[in-house]
């Protein structure tokens, strides 16, 4: 069956070819045949597979996705909107800021160092191919239970392959998140975003254009990587069988990668190039038909002149070839030989594959012969467009009607006490620095906050200090109770953490991960978080840049949470006055700003204590939470506040924990009259946020929020004169005081995952 | 030696340096004025200094160092070193200087085989070498820390002779965090211009982005001891 | 007391990039003829008393699913009495 | 074509904590009786055409200062004609 050319296709239409085992459908098989006229060469097979897969063409999604296209609000901030490797927004001063977030789920469960590393890789190409320097990466991601055996098998691993690659980079991390469900027992979420920044006038786009222009591929050279892995993995559950594959695994090379981001941006920058595209998934697939189909609208590629690692891979193969670090140029081919030059440079291997035609057709050729000749639209743009069948699980009412009231709760101080010596040791609540540890975050001497803050801060303009601000949020417990709100949720704590830092909130990146799409009740869900989200970012003016879904991600009939993970990225003129965490100055004013209700729902006391999930998620009203994010921005840029700290997981008690391991200083607090100990302790109400306030800026601060009908509450003062050690003491628990000391909280805190995970430094 | 007010230090970029326009901040806030080395270029373009700085240098594959010992410019550097020019290696720096043999011993996997990034105590030994002329004997100082590779080794009799004769330049303090020997954070060699140091005092420079000051007294003892000098 | 070799190397059609890297530094530094070269890892394990058949039988066990990955990697084992 | 065979071992008297780290997982997955485990680097590589004595001596020049650090490493060589 090898060397299936174009012509052999004509005139053998009655040829069998292996279409299913591809991914490809009956019917989408055929609609192949009518676009071509004929059967499809195994090359062109081959490309329409991969590239009309789940993962390539969201054939499932596209309907839903449509919405964030419609919806979108009129920002002046989008340079560049989704449809591109990623969506550009304006920053100020001339500065344009690229983020974008992808999943890696599958590929890090099989394999998880390498899985997560070519994570980080692939998303860093996708930022540099819109011409920006990437500046800082994050990792959202979601294991099974912590003592999980087979958390203990991916979880070190994927630690590993994130930061091994991403300091080899020199990127630094910046957060991320590391949440623990038995439901990701077998479906991992590795979740990867990068951030990039760029002068306006060096945007790139992946298009084609210019008659004549030479077609360039450089970087690594190519093998047996990946594939088929994107059709076959993603399109497919985790069975294996079918025909005998390539390795499916992907090794990253960050070295690699390094220079060809020095090389890239020194070609781009020099002004040589036209159009440039990384290669991901699909390959040479995708870079040229996509390319081709944004541009001039035709290419012709000598595909034998790929450079090798493989000798023994068929066309077909090197065209769906996944192998990582590799970029794809247009460039006219005056430039052709300074382009060169600066690739020697950096010693990275560069060939001339093809030229910019105006036939309409991608055409490739194989030594001679035509094995592929195609209109790049239809391979690129015209896959499949599913309407899945969806409705609401039949299991919805009663999960929400399942309201965790009648759950057993502390009564007393002692009891209290207990629950939050227990609470604070929980894995999602206890200290991620075993994680963070193995993460450089120093590198390129611009971050101003990261891990363990609210949101990761980098400075953008040495000069002006202008900066931005990302933080990746969902509570998936919270999206399974109700996926619509719980978008809407996710949306609000990634705007609300970006806020509480001084930054305002500008755009949104999403990676919606769930589980099977051929699952109608799977489908429910993932329409409704789309539809949550789009509708809350039209409502608080956040355009959707891009994003990714990962689908598939079950074990038999068990679906993960719905994870709709959303990326918010702010702006700051200044990141001198950035909003940290830790309070410092004896006196200062603890207030809580926003309203508690009896929210435990979905918290993570239902879940850490009882195993609850159940009920009705807090309720969400987007402008409340714009008002706070405006108390907040306001506050820092006026210097009202000297600390500053979201409420989400684990409620105002955890949050004030943190607050105070952090600044290593006690605090005398008080529960608020109208309030019970419990729920002011551990209620998971949105849009909230604790802020320390000096003195001397009370009376103005407070006429701030009220001014904005906005509740504030003094529950505390910053004191590290209570006892011989550093306390947290409340008053006014029934009556009580209930006294917690700094080092027992710490213990805490800082040893459960070292105790599950092994220790490392400190 | 041109003039020392804007003495001109020169921060050298292999294939895979991370920290070296760190490096180069650091030189400008201390007050000097930085040059790009290239690892390519048998040259050090008359600098008076030289910074090896962090990073991967070529993946660290092999052994960290064990490839960027050999670029061209390492040529001229061993013997300019050997001819009394100050070198400061960082973290990936010093491995190379170990492996080029200007320093003694070598770096190897911490010993708990985790990468580790944290802010480290450090005490500060030795005021007399080129890079710590600024600090005084016993300071204690905070700076990031950040590798993979960062146990320092060497036999006895080196480590020995490293502390008789005062070459270690500081020591780890609180939490030994990769296993070196004797919590040596770094050494000098023996005539005092060529430092390494495992921690990253580069990123200890401004309070903005990095947790303390505390690193800047390096970047400004190369440039008090050049002025000495030349006195 | 008996001493086992493991020797794991990455699956030929693995991308090695240390292997790679090495070779070019070894073409660099005047060795002309290199047509590969790839990085693998050894270990040198030593055991008290007799190597038994299940002693061995595990041994292959752990050199093919913790010395090595069998996803990316391939071991060979060997038995060098001392 | 040639195979050489470098192997590249940490010198006895230097603390190899990949080793022990090896050494701890035996134990704890089964194996009783490991008393030690050294952990080392192998490479494998292939010269093109026949293996004349220069080559042989670059390669063991290159074993000894490239391939490994004489401070801390010893080095084997062997050719596996291939
Ligand atoms: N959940 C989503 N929300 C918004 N845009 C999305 C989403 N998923 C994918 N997109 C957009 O669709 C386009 C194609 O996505 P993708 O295939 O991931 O890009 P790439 O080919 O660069 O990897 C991108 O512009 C991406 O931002
Ligand atoms: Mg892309």
């Amino acid at each position: 069956m090898s060397m299936d050319t174009v012509k052999n296709a004509s005139e053998t239409p009655e040829v069998k070819q292996p279409y299913l085992d591809l991914g490809v459908k009956d019917d989408e098989y055929a609609r192949i045949r009518e676009i071509l006229g004929r059967r499809p060469t195994n090359s062109e097979l081959a490309m329409y597979s991969v590239m009309w897969s789940e993962h390539c063409s969201y054939k499932s999604s596209k309907v839903h996705l449509k919405q964030f296209g419609e919806k979108k609000p009129k920002s002046d901030a989008m340079l560049v909107g989704i449809g591109e490797n990623a969506g550009v927004v304006d920053i100020g001063d001339g500065w344009a800021v690229t983020f974008k977030v992808e999943s890696h789920n599958h590929p890090s469960f099989v394999e998880p160092y390498q899985g997560a590393a070519t994570g980080v890789g692939g998303i860093v190409r996708d930022i540099l191919s819109m011409g920006a320097r990437p500046v800082a990466v994050m990792d959202p991601l979601r294991f099974g239970p912590a003592d999980a055996k087979d958390t203990a098998r991916v979880l070190p691993g994927i630690i590993a392959g994130v930061g091994g690659y991403g300091n080899c980079l020199g990127l630094p991390n910046i957060g991320g998140e590391v949440v623990f469900d038995p439901t990701y027992l077998g479906n991992p979420l590795v979740n990867a975003l990068c951030v990039g920044t760029m002068r306006h006038e060096d945007i790139h786009l992946a298009k084609a254009s210019g008659l004549g222009n030479r077609v360039i591929l450089f970087g690594a050279a190519t093998g047996g990587d990946g594939i088929g892995g994107v059709s076959v993995l993603a399109s497919e559950t985790f069975e294996d069988g079918g025909p005998a594959k390539r390795p499916s695994v992907q090794v990253g090379d960050p070295f690699m990668e390094k220079l060809l981001i020095e090389c890239t941006l020194e070609v781009l920058h020099a002004g040589l190039v036209e159009g440039i595209q990384d290669l991901g998934g699909a390959g040479i697939s995708c870079a040229t038909s996509e390319l081709a189909s944004n541009g001039t609208g035709g290419m012709h590629v000598w595909l034998d002149r790929v450079p090798l690692r493989d000798h023994t891979l068929s066309p077909e193969e090197i065209l769906m070839s996944e192998s990582q670090e590799r970029m794809c140029a247009i460039v006219p081919p005056q430039n052709v030989e300074k382009f060169m030059e600066i690739c020697q440079k950096w010693d990275v291997v560069a060939t001339d594959i093809g030229e910019v035609t105006d036939t309409g057709r991608l055409v490739i050729e194989w030594h001679g012969e035509i094995i592929v000749d195609v209109p790049p639209r239809t391979v690129a743009h015209d896959g499949p467009v599913y309407e899945r069948p969806y409705h609401r699980p039949v299991w919805q009412d009663a999960l929400q009607a399942d309201s965790p009231s009648k759950l057993a709760r502390p009564k007393t101080v002692s009891e209290l006490r207990e629950t939050i010596l227990k609470m604070t040791a929980a894995p999602n609540l206890a200290s991620k620095r075993w994680v963070t540890d193995q993460y450089d975050r120093y590198v390129l001497g611009n971050t101003v906050l990261s891990q363990p803050e609210d949101s990761g801060m980098v400075r953008v303009d040495e000069t002006t200090g202008r900066g931005v601000a990302v933080s990746t949020d969902c509570n998936g417990r919270f999206a399974k109770l109700d996926p619509y709100n719980g978008a809407k949720l996710a949306l609000a704590e990634a705007y609300r953490n970006v806020s509480v830092s001084g930054a305002v909130p500008l755009a949104v990146t999403n990676c919606l991960n769930f589980g099977s799409p051929e699952d109608p009740e799977v489908m429910w869900q993932f329409s409704e978080a789309v539809r949550g989200l789009a509708d809350g970012c039209l409502e608080m003016n956040t355009p959707v840049t891009g994003g990714n879904v990962s689908f598939y991600n079950q074990t038999g009939d068990v679906a993960i949470l719905p994870t709709p993970v959303v990326g918010v990225l702010g702006v700051i003129d200044d990141v001198e006055r950035r909003t940290a965490m830790a309070w410092r100055e004896d006196g200062d004013l603890i207030y809580l700003l926003g309203d508690t209700d009896d929210d435990l729902a979905g918290s993570e006391w239902a879940h850490e204590i009882h195993g609850h999930l159940g009920g009705l998620p807090p309720k969400i009203d987007l402008q409340k939470e714009m008002q706070l994010s405006q108390i907040l921005v306001a506050a820092s840029r006026d210097g009202l506040i000297n600390a500053a700290h979201d409420v989400s997981e684990g409620g105002v008690m955890q949050t004030l924990i943190e607050m105070a391991i952090r600044s290593g200083i006690g605090a005398r607090l008080w529960v608020p009259d109208n309030l019970d100990p419990f729920v002011f302790a551990y209620s998971e109400s949105a849009t909230r946020a604790v802020v320390v306030v000096p003195r001397s800026e009370e009376t103005r601060f407070i006429e701030m929020c009220n001014a904005r009908g906005f509740t504030n509450t003094r529950i505390g003062v910053v004191d590290s004169k209570l006892a011989d050690e550093q306390v947290l003491s409340i008053d006014n628990v029934w009556h009580e005081t209930l006294v917690l000391t700094l080092s027992e909280l710490s213990k805490k805190h800082f040893e459960t995952l070292p105790a599950i995970f092994g220790p490392t430094v400190g | 030696m041109s003039e020392i007010s804007g003495a001109r230090i020169g921060v050298v970029t292999f294939p895979g340096s991370l920290d070296d326009r760190d490096a180069a901040r650091a030189v400008q806030i201390a007050g000097g004025t930085s040059v790009e080395l290239w690892h390519g270029d048998a040259n050090l373009h008359d600098v008076d200094a030289v910074i090896l700085p962090g990073g991967f240098s070529y993946g660290d594959y092999l052994r960290c160092g064990a490839i960027a010992r050999f670029a061209p410019v390492m040529e001229k550097l061993v013997v300019a070193a050997n001819g009394g020019l100050p070198v400061f290696g960082i973290c990936n720096g010093f491995q190379i200087l170990c492996e080029s043999h200007l320093l003694p011993g070598a770096l190897i996997r911490n010993d708990h085989q985790h990468f580790v990034c944290r802010d480290q105590k450090l005490r500060i030994e030795n005021n007399t070498s080129m890079w710590t002329k600024d600090f005084s004997v016993g300071q204690e100082i905070v700076v990031p820390l950040k590798n993979g590779e960062g146990g320092y080794i060497a036999d006895e009799k080196t480590l020995d002779a490293l502390e008789a004769e005062g070459r270690v330049i500081a020591r780890y303090l609180d939490v030994n965090p990769n296993g070196s020997r004797r919590d040596i954070a770094g050494i000098s060699n023996e005539r005092g211009n060529v430092v390494g140091l495992m921690p990253h005092p580069e990123h200890a420079v401004d309070a903005l982005t990095g947790p303390t000051t505390d690193g800047l007294p390096f970047f400004t003892s190369v440039l008090s001891s050049l002025l000495a000098g030349v006195k | 007391m008996a001493r086992v070799v493991v020797d794991v190397r990455l699956k030929s059609e693995i991308l090695d990039p240390q292997g790679r890297a090495v070779q070019g530094s070894l073409v660099r530094l005047g060795l002309g003829k290199v047509s590969n070269v790839r990085q693998g890892k050894q270990f040198v394990i030593d055991i008290d008393g007799e190597l038994n058949d299940e002693t061995l039988k595990k041994l292959h066990e752990l050199a093919g699913n913790l010395l090595s990955n069998p996803v990316i990697e391939d071991y060979e084992l060997r038995v060098e009495n001392a």
